[in-house]
């Protein structure tokens, strides 16, 4: 498969998942919304992050600062609400 | 590394990023004066307040008191005197600033001493309203307690 | 003094010479007034009613920003010719501006221990156009106009010099920094009676000086120094500047917004004055691995160690007086207890005396011993002297403002964090503050003697009897 | 320079898309927006109701809109890097154009949002939702209004070949810098408009 379909089938993925985030928060029941969002959130991050910005084979120091800058974000988002 | 690092990228960052928060703050400050006649009741500046700043401003007061936490930390807060000092009584607080500015400075020995600026009635009226305006303006409630 | 020698490139290099001169005589002054604020701290009537204490205050604040206005035009007509690689535009008009200045300042000074404050109001017309009795911005208004003219004739001087040579990043970030210096003073003249207004743009005056435009100047003068002190690449150097600077403006400029917490402005500067000032440190952390990283590369061991340690001090104390020492006070929930308390003036202390004097002294230190004839530095006794004083003044500064923080944590514990009812009053707090006021005011002799020192440094070794390296200097 | 290799993993020799100048901007860009987004994240914690009333009058779909104008955005500047490495930097400014023109989509749809809302009479200083919103939404839009003008700008410079000796540093650097903007509005975007 090249490269173009590749980022092609990412980014049609990308679209399915903010549609469902969307969807999910007239339909998933109250409790698991919150991680529900988060883990698809972390998803299309992670995405861009090695596909589209093309972090994958970069520096891993690179890459993992602005994978933990994501995961944080999102960690801290979940934490505070659940408790 | 260091080619991979080069002066043009550095130079467009300061550029850009200058020019941007330079907009931003641009932004923030037309919002700021905006709101700003709510927040501090421009209604209530009269010229009297407007005097009492200038008398403020003439004697110096900054050089020894903090204004809303400003300015030197040899005197007390002035931003809240009138709720300290007048309890929120206007008349009395007036009486209060007029005898303690009349009777300094205390000439107690070691003590901090406050200079005898020689201020009218008028003078030390104007200052009050100016003060007693300043303890109104919508600060964010500082400081944490009355005494400043 | 000046033997005619040529070891500048430059010959008009030579009108910084008074600037540097009359810079330090200042830093004496603003230092006595310091040391009088100090007793008046534990001594209450000291000098009463002679010198009350908002005069001397006036009188140490002014001269400071006098003296580190000096010392910036004595450090650009220093180096811009030599970036430049060409004669200043006008030696002549620099000179007759020196005396303007140092003339218009002096007077000013003069009124303000002369006459009482609301006098000297009087005296210059303060009624037609109100802009004293603001903090730092005392000056009477026709001052503040000097103040003006000698900007414009000085932007004027060493912009044309700049355009007419080469344009160095250096150079045009040094421009780019005395600009907005000038441009940032015009709101000195904006004086409305709506006290949040004024401080407002009060604040644009002195935040974005000190934590805008004047990071610029010092991180200029620091690259200048750096390039002649370490030998590395001006390439690798410039691209550090640039980085720094686009920090500091980046972080800066927003980082107003800690100043807006509590002067009646929209309560949103609470989250912005925090998130954007949290990362203000940055700008001068990035200073510090700067300058220790240029000397780690450095590829020649320039004889002035003396300014290279300069350099290297006001990276450390500029970091941690400005950065740490800010940090530590600029969340709004903190803040909201710190506030124009003793902290505050510790922050200002370290601050001041690590970014804005020691860069000064650095440029002093390396462009003096040059503009007198020995481009490689004073003798090494004199040299020794010079990086005692650096030592001895920069532990004395942290001294002081170590004992400020403490007195500034035990005012806040017992006049601000209890209720009203609870807390002791301002006076009575004071009062329990003596001992942590009378080690403040040691340390502060003790910085006095440090300026001794440096002052003293630079007449030593001219007698007979010096070393070789310094005989030899003097003859090349 | 790296090249289409470096996207599939070589031991030992790893390249970082673009310059490295901006890599530092890009983490000190990410660290104000993390700032921001923890404050966000904070605030809403301390006053759920003002953060749940003023959710309630944002449009969600065109919280939606922006996100898929962003990725389409993200994706299309992918692709001219693609096309960039294979044939060469001139071939990226098609893609990189289309992409200008999905970010102005996004600018379009904020726009909207912002006159709708400013017309209900919501402001910068209507609750702490609402500064939020409109703080960390402008502060962002102005990132992608950034981001439009450095792809224009890299797009043109690539059509006029003044980067065919260079490879693909400049372009490189304008497409990781736009994937950045992208990146936190997926973080805001859930924090803002989804969760209750």
């Amino acid at each position: 498969m090249s490269r173009a379909e590749t980022l092609s089938q990412h980014w049609i993925m990308l679209l399915a998942l903010t549609v469902a985030a969307a969807l999910a928060a007239t339909v998933v029941p109250a409790p698991w919304l919150t991680p529900a969002v988060a883990a698809l959130t972390v998803i299309k991050g992670r995405t861009v992050i090695d596909s589209f910005m093309g972090l994958r084979g970069a520096s891993p120091l690179l890459r993992h600062s602005v994978s933990a800058w994501l995961a944080g974000v999102v960690a801290l988002g979940v934490v505070i609400r659940l408790t | 590394m260091s080619e991979r690092f080069t002066k043009g990228m550095a130079r467009n960052i300061y550029y850009g990023g200058s020019l941007f928060f330079i907009l931003l703050f641009l932004g923030l400050t037309f919002d700021t004066v905006t709101a700003l006649p709510d927040r501090e009741n421009r209604a209530g500046l009269t010229d009297t307040v407007a005097e009492g700043k200038e008398v403020w401003e003439q004697n110096d007061c900054i050089g020894c008191h903090t204004l809303l936490g400003e300015g030197a930390y040899f005197a007390p807060e002035l931003g809240n005197v009138f709720e300290r000092r007048g309890n929120g009584n206007e008349a009395a607080f007036k009486a209060y600033l007029n005898a303690w500015i009349n009777a300094q400075p205390t000439q107690a020995p070691g003590r901090r001493q406050m200079p005898q600026f020689n201020l009218s009635d008028h003078e030390i009226n104007a200052l009050a309203e100016f003060l007693i305006w300043t303890s109104r303006i919508r600060n964010n409630d500082w400081p944490p307690n009355v005494e400043g | 003094m000046n033997q005619g020698d040529t070891s500048m490139k430059y010959q008009s290099q030579s009108v910084a010479m008074p600037y540097f001169v009359f810079a330090i005589v200042l830093f004496f002054g603003q230092i006595a007034f310091g040391l009088i604020m100090g007793l008046q701290y534990i001594i209450g009537d000291f000098l009463f009613p002679l010198i009350p204490f908002n005069v001397a205050r006036m009188v140490h604040t002014n001269l400071l920003i006098v003296w580190l206005l000096f010392g910036f035009m004595g450090a650009t007509y220093y180096l811009v010719p030599e970036e430049a690689q060409r004669e200043l535009q006008s030696p002549w008009l620099a000179r007759v501006l020196f005396w303007v200045f140092a003339i218009a300042g002096t007077l000013t000074i003069i009124g303000y221990l002369a006459v009482p404050y609301a006098r000297l109001a009087e005296l210059t017309g303060n009624e037609y156009f109100p802009t004293m009795g603001r903090e730092f911005l005392e000056q009477p208004t026709i001052t503040k106009a000097g103040i003006v003219l000698v900007a414009l004739g000085f932007l004027y001087n060493v912009g044309m010099t700049v355009l007419r040579g080469r344009k160095t990043v250096i150079n045009m970030v040094l421009m780019t920094g005395l600009v907005g210096l000038a441009v940032m003073f015009l709101f000195a003249f904006y004086n409305p009676s709506s006290l949040t207004m004024d401080k407002y743009f009060w604040w644009w005056v002195v935040h974005l000086w000190v934590e805008g435009v004047w990071e610029l100047i010092m991180g200029s003068i620091l690259a200048f120094v750096l390039i002649k002190t370490t030998g590395v690449d001006r390439e690798v150097i410039e691209k550090w500047l640039y980085v720094i600077i686009a920090m500091a403006l980046i972080t800066g400029i927003l980082g107003t917004g800690h100043h807006y917490f509590f002067i009646g402005a929209p309560s949103y500067w609470l989250w912005i004055g925090s998130v954007f000032s949290a990362f203000e440190p940055l700008p001068f952390f990035m200073m510090l691995l700067f300058a220790f990283s240029m000397v780690r590369r450095r590829r020649r061991n320039h004889t002035n160690r003396a300014a290279t340690t300069w350099a290297l001090g006001t990276s450390v104390v500029a970091f941690l007086g400005a950065g740490v020492w800010g940090f530590l006070h600029t969340l709004a929930p903190v803040n909201y207890y710190t506030h124009g308390s003793q902290l505050t003036a510790a922050h200002g202390h370290l601050a001041f005396f690590g970014a804005y004097a020691m860069i000064n002294l650095a440029i002093i230190s390396y462009a003096v011993p040059a503009l007198r004839g020995r481009p490689e530095g004073n003798s090494a006794r004199a040299q020794s002297l010079e990086i005692a004083s650096c030592w001895l003044m920069s532990l004395s500064m942290l001294a002081i403002t170590v004992f400020l923080t403490a007195a500034g944590a035990m005012q806040i514990w017992l006049q601000r964090w209890p209720e009203s009812g609870q807390a002791l009053s301002f006076m009575a707090t004071q009062e329990k503050l003596e001992l942590f006021y009378w080690l403040r005011f040691g340390a502060g002799v003790l910085f006095a003697v440090g300026l001794v020192l440096y002052a003293a440094s630079f007449f030593v070794g001219e007698r007979a009897g010096d070393t070789a390296h310094d005989a030899a200097a003097a003859t090349t | 320079m790296s090249d289409a290799a470096a996207d599939t993993a070589r031991p030992g020799a790893y390249a970082v898309p673009g310059d490295l100048a901006m890599w530092w901007f890009i983490l000190a860009e990410l660290a104000v927006f993390g700032a921001l987004l923890a404050s966000l994240i904070v605030a809403g914690a301390l006053a759920p109701e003002v953060f749940a009333a003023g959710r309630a009058g944002l449009h969600p779909v065109a919280g939606l809109a922006n996100t898929v104008m962003l990725l389409t955005g993200s994706y299309l500047v992918a692709r001219g890097i693609d096309a960039a490495a294979a044939e060469g930097p001139r071939r990226c400014a098609p893609w990189f154009l289309a992409a200008t023109l999905a970010g102005a989509g996004y600018v379009a749809v904020k726009l909207g949002e912002y006159a709708d809302l400013a017309a209900a009479g919501y402001n910068l200083r209507t609750s702490t939702f609402h500064f939020f919103y409109f703080f960390t939404t402008v502060f962002h839009l102005m990132h992608v209004v950034l981001g439009m003008i450095v792809l224009a700008a890299v797009a043109r410079r690539c059509r006029r070949g003044d980067y065919d000796d260079e490879g693909l540093r400049a372009p490189e650097s304008a497409a990781s810098y736009w994937h950045m903007v992208d990146l936190v509005w997926l973080a805001l975007f859930p924090l803002l408009y989804v969760l209750p």
